[in-house]
């Protein structure tokens, strides 16, 4: 079972909180929150266990979203602690070519050090996704071979789906 | 209107050949590419060949040989454009110019 | 002198566009800084030689003139060009003017020469005005009298072929880029 | 009789150009250039259904030094706008321009309070002559606009008008 | 001798492909480095039709988001429809009728049709045959005429809605598939003897920008990309949606991973839908096409919910968080067509300039889907 | 020698030439368009004039009248020479095709000697004008262009070789006469060389490669190298390319009609006239139009493959059969 | 030696058989449909721009409840009401659709609560200026029911 076994590695790491989630409802399985600088060995482990990356999202959580903890109710107790600040989460997306098994990897910062390390290296397919995220969040990659924009125009400074974005 | 008939006088095509010579060997002296060195010698034994028409057609009896030596020239301009080339085309691989001063220094 | 507006007179004025065509070409080929274009002068050049050969009585040499140098060794050169110019540098650097007011000296003197040359010598006359060598005879003079440097000019040109070839290859197989794709 | 004299001249001009505007209202060669959505119904106007080169338009030309009608079909992002101009600039007099779509000719649905990423409307980088509205447009609109461009510049139209109601 | 460095940067040159160029597709530059015709590096350069889609996802409420869906990926508007349509109906908890959720089936798989017949025949035009495109548009306009027959449009279609569809089909609708049906499975055999069988076709693309597994992996490729790598994944088979687990149907895979094997997969994937449309017709219930309680605004509870749908060109994925207001709080469509560009530029290496065009056109792009 | 008459005589070829080359192009266009219509299930040209006979002249005032632009980074000498240069050379050739027992501008006994000369600057003219414009398509073009010229001129003159061998002459005139009736052209086994069909092949496929027909049109390939040499030709540049293509189609044609299918012979020997000539040349032409709207474009390796590899060594091996057969005509 | 004599008989054979199939569809009629001389017959569900729609009496149905316009992703429709002296209902002043925004999703058609609006089947507009297509679709009714 792809499912057991993603998930007991994955809670070996020190920050992971795993959760299965009913995927008739949530369209996914796992639900992984790590803490940002533990998220090249997640996303090694799921790398060996033959998982392909989907996409990756980054999700402004700005204001009074932040506050309460805005996911559902069994998220608020697994996230790790960053609660009353506004912050970032990125959200990947992992999937198995065989066997059904979707796994939502998470990883909040704080909206004002938007830094996490990259997993390009790992998943070189990730580059784009990054780029991307960075583009409409700023949220910085750090050690991501080339941050420059990718959807944007290649002089752009703004960051269009930051909550507090104004053109 | 007038015009002078020069094409029927040896002295008329010897002119030329030595003109095209000339140029050939300013070509030769002045070029700083191989390629160029190439289409300056051409110009040379064009120059030759021009010379050997001339002579078999205003003092040799037989009408063939001097197309049978203009023939064998184009044959070894061919040969030797096609050596040469591929020697340019070696050297520019090995030194990344086809320029002979560069060559000779890269050499030394 | 012939009037102009006769057959004489324009084949007359034919000749001088030739010996324009001629000098014009070897200008452009000597002079131009752009291989392509010393290429096309060269080109142009040979027009007007085969034209020359047109008024030396043989018509089959001019087509060949054109056939093998505009249409061989021109494109031949052409090759040479572009694989061994790099795309950015087009243009050469000139030699230095020295060198070529020496060139121009040097070859003006060798014209000169050749030219006086060619009109202080009493060349004895034409015996008569032979008829042009057809075709026919000259291909019976390749494989008859001239056989032996026929054969030799098809061996020269056989070892060329082989030798360009291997000197091609060692070339690529020395500094040519890793071709490691499909072929 | 005098001024009839001097009129000759112009009337001498004015046929000659019109032979040339009835020659190249007959042969607009347009410019292979798809954006989004709209390129594919300008391709599905070009294919044996439609048939441009009945018109003889369908030499859709990859090269814009040879093409008269820049089709702009889709939205121009701002990072696109500055090419499609020197797509325009590039393009020999003299040329046209048709909007194909409701992007290009206003930026269409994608127009928002806060949109950061189109240039709303194609005539806001270069003149357009022709309008063509939809989302997209069926093939007979673009049809329908390419002889529009003609009657424009032949002032008057050889074609039946169809009234779609 | 062979101590004398060379320089590299002394053969090269840069081609920029685009962002006009017939072979792009659209609106997409790759920025090429090439050796004479080989490609030394290649790199896509995107945005240039970013159409802020994601953000306008934020400003507007549930419905009127419907219509971008259809115009991400245009040439496959219903797969994106139907994958919209179903993450809000899995966020809010609606079910829909069974009649609804056969016509979604058959419609989509008829526009998966005429995705891929467009693809085929821009992809011939890529590799220099002209007349290949005209045969399969003519086919593509029969089945547009069904389509718009029942939602109205031709390319962008907003057919969907929650809960069930804009409208049912018409009487017409079922004869009419069939007679396409029919004249598919005829003109398939003539494109393979037309197309698969002609030896400049197949010299062109057999072992050609050989794509591996892992490959399709790193890179996230899915679909027809993945399937012709030897990777047996369809969303529709894997993580069943909709009333596709009640339909017998293939998933055609090619181990070799070359040009010709992804085009292959989609040759067998028209048959394939056929076979669907086939059934769905057959099996079609009565009934109504609109779920009874569908609140007029939608306010999906608090969350994050993830849907995936196998569009033409891979696995469409959309994540919607939502903070149960009237409005997405983030909407992110996972493109399939970026995941497979990505793989573009490492496998494209070493390529000669008309077989990266090939290989190009065997991806099957959609340019305003990679951007957005 | 009488001036006048002589000077008309030219006159007179020149401008029938010109016109000839012109009304071609413009046949050619019409033509093409029509059956490329045609095979793709629509009907091509039809508004402008009837049948839409008159789409190449719009064509034409359409592309006299476009500016044309020299861009300011190409070598403008080299830039302009090259469509004339073009053009010039596909008309030279026109002067020594015979289109009737009588009617060819100048018989010559070494015609076919000529057009393979011109012909063989042609694609240095291709060249210059890819090279001219500095832009990286059109370099890229025409070298391709180029390399797939000098490929396939070896077997196609391999080929020429072989029918000269056959016909002893390089008059083509002469080369048409032998061929009486049907029967004799030289394209069947039985006169002169038994593998003379798929000589006429090879010649066939020769004559598309050289003329940069599909599915050998690297030089133009659209998806690849947008317009191919003539990217940044615009106007009347563009359509001297154009005239300058069709004609040397037509040449081509009218050089495989001449040298296999008896010229203008007529097949049962009665009535011979330029009507057969032009009946068998444009029936060649419509093959050439009908393989470009049915494949593919090849590979410049594709291509230089088939020529090394296939064209080459059968071209030779008919070379050889043929000269065998000629001496020792015992085993025939 | 046979594999390389086989190649040449397949690929020669395949290129006969697709110049076979090219010259059949070269026979065969034309699928074209001159477009200005014939038209498609069009579709019912065809979503042309909207209009508003005509009840037997020639007048709309149109209560200006403006959910249309409320509805409407890309903004539009904008209409204007006027409630006269003593009348109950408001009366439709002004219905303004600019065309150009409009994506075609049928969401006003949808959700009009009256069936006030209809696609119309205009198909194939063009014009030479963008303000064309901003409609006023109250004129057009009156003038469709003259």
């Amino acid at each position: 079972m792809k499912k057991l076994a993603i998930s007991q590695a994955l809670a070996a790491l020190a920050s992971a909180r795993v959760l299965e989630c009913d995927h008739a409802s949530r369209g996914f399985h796992l639900s992984v929150a790590v803490a940002p600088l533990e998220l090249p060995a997640a996303a090694k482990i799921l790398d060996q266990q033959g998982f392909f990356i989907e996409a990756i999202t980054g999700v402004d959580w700005l204001g009074e979203q932040a506050a309460p903890g805005p996911t559902v109710a069994d998220q608020a107790e697994h996230q790790p602690p960053l609660p009353s600040e506004d912050s970032f989460e990125v959200v990947y997306d992992f999937n198995h070519f065989a066997k059904l098994c979707r796994v939502a990897l998470r990883t909040r910062m704080p909206r004002s050090r938007p830094e996490i390390p990259t997993i390009s290296a790992i998943y070189p397919g990730a580059n784009w996704h990054e780029r991307e995220t960075h583009d409409f969040f700023g949220i910085i990659f750090s050690d991501h071979p080339d941050l420059s924009p990718l959807l944007l125009p290649e002089d752009a400074d703004f960051h269009p789906l930051c909550k507090d974005y104004k053109p | 209107m007038e015009i002078p008939i020069i094409y029927n006088s040896l002295s008329t095509y010897l002119l030329i050949a030595a003109v095209l010579f000339g140029f050939g060997i300013y070509g030769i002296i002045k070029h700083r590419s191989l390629v160029g060195i190439l289409i300056s010698a051409e110009l040379v034994l064009a120059a030759a060949s021009i010379n050997f028409m001339a002579f078999n057609r205003f003092l040799a009896p037989d009408p063939v040989i001097g197309q049978m030596f203009a023939l064998f020239i184009m044959g070894l301009a061919a040969a030797k454009a096609v050596i040469v080339l591929s020697i340019i085309v070696v050297v520019y691989r090995n030194y990344k110019s086809i320029d002979p001063e560069d060559t000779a220094e890269l050499a030394g | 002198m012939m009037p102009l507006f006769t057959v004489e007179g324009l084949a007359g004025l034919l000749f001088f566009v030739f010996v324009l065509l001629i000098i014009l070409g070897a200008l452009a080929a000597t002079h131009a800084a752009d291989l392509i274009r010393a290429v096309s002068g060269l080109a142009l050049c040979m027009v007007g030689v085969a034209g020359i050969y047109y008024f030396l009585g043989s018509p089959f040499l001019s087509l060949m003139q054109i056939l093998i140098y505009a249409g061989a060794i021109c494109i031949a050169i052409v090759f040479a060009v572009m694989l061994a110019e790099p795309q950015g540098v087009r243009k050469f650097r000139r030699r230095h003017p020295i060198a070529g007011a020496g060139g121009l000296v040097a070859s003006a003197l060798l014209t000169w020469g050749l030219a006086s040359l060619a009109l202080k010598t009493a060349w004895p006359q034409a015996p008569e005005q032979i008829n042009p060598g057809a075709l026919e005879d000259v291909g019976r003079a390749m494989v008859t009298t001239f056989l032996v440097s026929f054969e030799l000019i098809s061996l020269v040109l056989m070892i060329v072929i082989v030798g360009a070839l291997v000197l091609a290859r060692q070339g690529r197989s020395r500094a040519g880029p890793e071709k490691s794709s499909n072929s | 009789m005098v001024t009839a004299n001097a009129h000759l001249p112009i009337v001498h001009f004015s046929s000659l150009d019109k032979l040339l505007n009835l020659g190249r209202a007959n042969s607009l060669w347009p410019l292979t250039f798809g954006l989004a959505c709209c390129a594919i119904e300008m391709m599905a106007t070009g294919v044996a259904r439609f048939d441009l080169d009945r018109f003889g338009m369908g030499v859709f030309r990859p090269a814009p030094k040879q093409s008269d009608v820049m089709i702009v079909a889709g939205t121009i992002s701002k990072k696109m706008a500055p090419g499609i101009r020197t797509l325009y600039e590039q393009m020999p007099h003299p040329k046209w321009v048709i909007a194909l779509g409701n992007c290009a000719i206003a930026g269409g649905p994608f127009v928002f309070a806060g949109q950061y990423g189109i240039v709303e409307g194609a005539d806001k980088i270069m003149p357009v002559d022709i309008y063509i509205p939809g989302c997209p447009p069926r093939p007979e609109a673009l049809v329908e606009g390419l002889l529009l461009l003609e009657e424009k510049l032949t002032g008057s139209r050889r074609w039946p008008r169809v009234n779609p109601e | 001798m062979s101590d004398l460095a060379v320089d590299p940067s002394c053969e090269t040159f840069v081609l920029n492909m685009g962002p006009q160029h017939p072979a792009t597709h659209g609106a997409l530059r790759i920025k090429l480095v090439l050796d004479g015709e080989y490609i030394v590096e290649a790199e896509p350069v995107l945005g240039y039709i970013h159409r802020m889609h994601e953000k306008m996802g934020e400003n507007r409420s549930y419905l009127a988001f419907m219509p971008n869906t259809g115009r991400l990926d245009y040439l496959s508007a219903l797969s994106y429809n139907h994958g919209y349509v179903s993450v809000v109906e899995r966020a809010a908890g609606i079910a829909i009728p069974e009649r609804a959720e056969y016509l979604r089936v058959i419609t989509v798989e008829l526009n998966r049709i005429s995705s891929h017949l467009l693809w085929l025949g821009a992809f011939v035009l890529d590799l220099g045959g002209f007349t290949p495109l005209l045969y399969t548009m003519d086919d593509r306009e029969q089945l547009l005429d069904l389509l718009e027959s029942v939602t109205g449009s031709r390319l962008t279609y907003c057919y969907f809605r929650f809960g069930g569809l804009y409208n049912d089909v018409d009487d017409n609708f079922g004869p009419g598939a069939r007679a396409f049906i029919k004249r598919m499975r005829r003109r398939l055999p003539m494109y393979h003897k037309l197309i698969s069988k002609n030896v400049i076709f197949r010299q062109r693309l057999e072992g050609i920008a050989p794509v591996s597994a892992e490959m399709c992996r790193k890179y996230g490729a899915t679909g027809p990309v993945a399937r012709g790598s030897g990777i047996a994944y369809d969303v529709r088979k894997h993580e069943p949606y909709s009333v596709y687990p009640e339909f017998n149907f293939d998933i055609p895979v090619y181990e070799q991973g070359d040009s010709m094997a992804r085009y292959l997969i989609r040759m067998d994937e028209i048959e394939q839908s056929l076979r669907i449309v086939e059934q769905g017709l057959d099996k079609l219930p009565p009934g109504p096409i609109m779920a009874v309680k569908v609140p007029k605004i939608i306010k999906p509870p608090k969350g994050d919910y993830y849907m995936a749908v196998e569009a033409a060109r891979g696995s469409f994925g959309i994540r919607l968080v939502s903070d149960g207001s009237a409005t997405p709080y983030r909407l992110k469509l996972r493109s399939p067509c970026l995941s497979n560009l990505s793989l573009f530029g490492e496998a494209a290496r070493g390529l000669l300039l008309p077989d990266a065009v090939a290989f190009f056109g065997s991806l099957d792009l959609v340019i305003p889907d990679i951007d957005r | 020698m009488s001036l006048f008459p002589e000077i008309i005589r030219i006159m007179a070829y020149v401008v029938g030439v010109l016109a000839f080359v012109g009304l071609n192009a413009a046949f050619l266009v019409w033509l093409e368009r029509k059956v490329a219509g045609h095979i793709q299930r629509r009907i091509g040209p039809k508004e402008v004039g009837p049948f839409g006979v008159l789409q190449p002249v719009a064509d034409g005032i359409k592309l006299i009248s476009k500016q044309l632009v020299v861009p300011a980074q190409a070598d403008s000498l080299l830039f302009r020479l090259s469509p004339v240069l073009t053009m010039t050379l596909a008309v030279t050739v026109f002067v020594v095709l015979p289109f009737g027992p009588s009617l060819v501008a100048r018989d010559i006994n070494i015609g076919l000697l000529l057009i393979f000369a011109f012909l063989s600057i042609n694609v240095l003219a291709l060249f210059i004008g890819g090279w001219g414009s500095n832009n990286k398509y059109a370099v890229v073009s025409a070298i391709r262009a180029v390399s797939q010229n000098v490929a396939y001129e070896v077997p196609m003159l391999i080929i020429v070789i072989t029918m000269v061998m056959i016909t002893s002459s390089m008059n083509l005139n002469v080369i048409v006469s032998q061929q009486g009736n049907l029967l004799q052209w030289h394209i069947f086994p039985w006169n002169g060389s038994i593998l003379s069909p798929l000589a006429f092949l090879i010649f066939f496929v020769c004559t598309l490669a050289e003329t940069n027909r599909a599915p050998f049109d690297l030089g133009e390939a659209e998806s690849e190298l947008v317009a191919g040499f003539h990217t940044e030709y615009s106007g009347m540049g563009f359509g001297l390319f154009f005239l300058g293509e069709y004609a040397s189609v037509f040449v081509g044609c009218a050089l495989a009609s001449i040298l296999f299918l008896g010229g203008w012979q007529c097949p049962l020997g009665i009535m011979p006239g330029v009507h057969w000539m032009l009946i068998k040349t444009y029936l060649l032409v419509f093959v050439v139009i009908w393989v470009r709207w049915t494949f593919p474009r090849t590979t410049l390796y594709g291509l230089l493959n088939l020529s090394w590899k296939v064209l080459v060594p059968f071209s030779l091996v008919i070379l050889l059969v043929t000269a065998a057969q000629l001496k020792m005509p015992w085993p025939f | 030696m046979s594999g390389y004599f086989k190649e040449i008989y397949d690929g020669g054979k395949s290129l006969l058989v697709g110049m076979g199939i090219t010259f059949r569809y070269m026979v065969q009629p034309v699928v074209t449909l001159q477009y200005p001389h014939e038209t498609v017959p069009m579709t019912p569900r065809f979503r042309g721009h909207i209009d508003l729609a005509c009840d037997q009496a020639g007048n709309h149905k149109c209560i200006v409840c403006g959910t249309c316009q409320r509805n409407c992703p890309s903004g539009c429709i904008s209409l204007k009401g006027e409630k006269p002296e003593g009348a109950k209902k408001k009366l439709l002043i002004a219905y303004q659709l600019d065309f150009t925004k409009c994506s075609l999703c049928g969401t006003c058609v949808e959700s009009c609560p009256t069936d006030a609006l209809i696609f119309s089947k205009n198909y194939n507009l063009a014009g030479l200026s963008g303000q064309e297509f901003i409609l006023d679709l109250l004129k057009r009714q009156e003038e469709r029911s003259k």
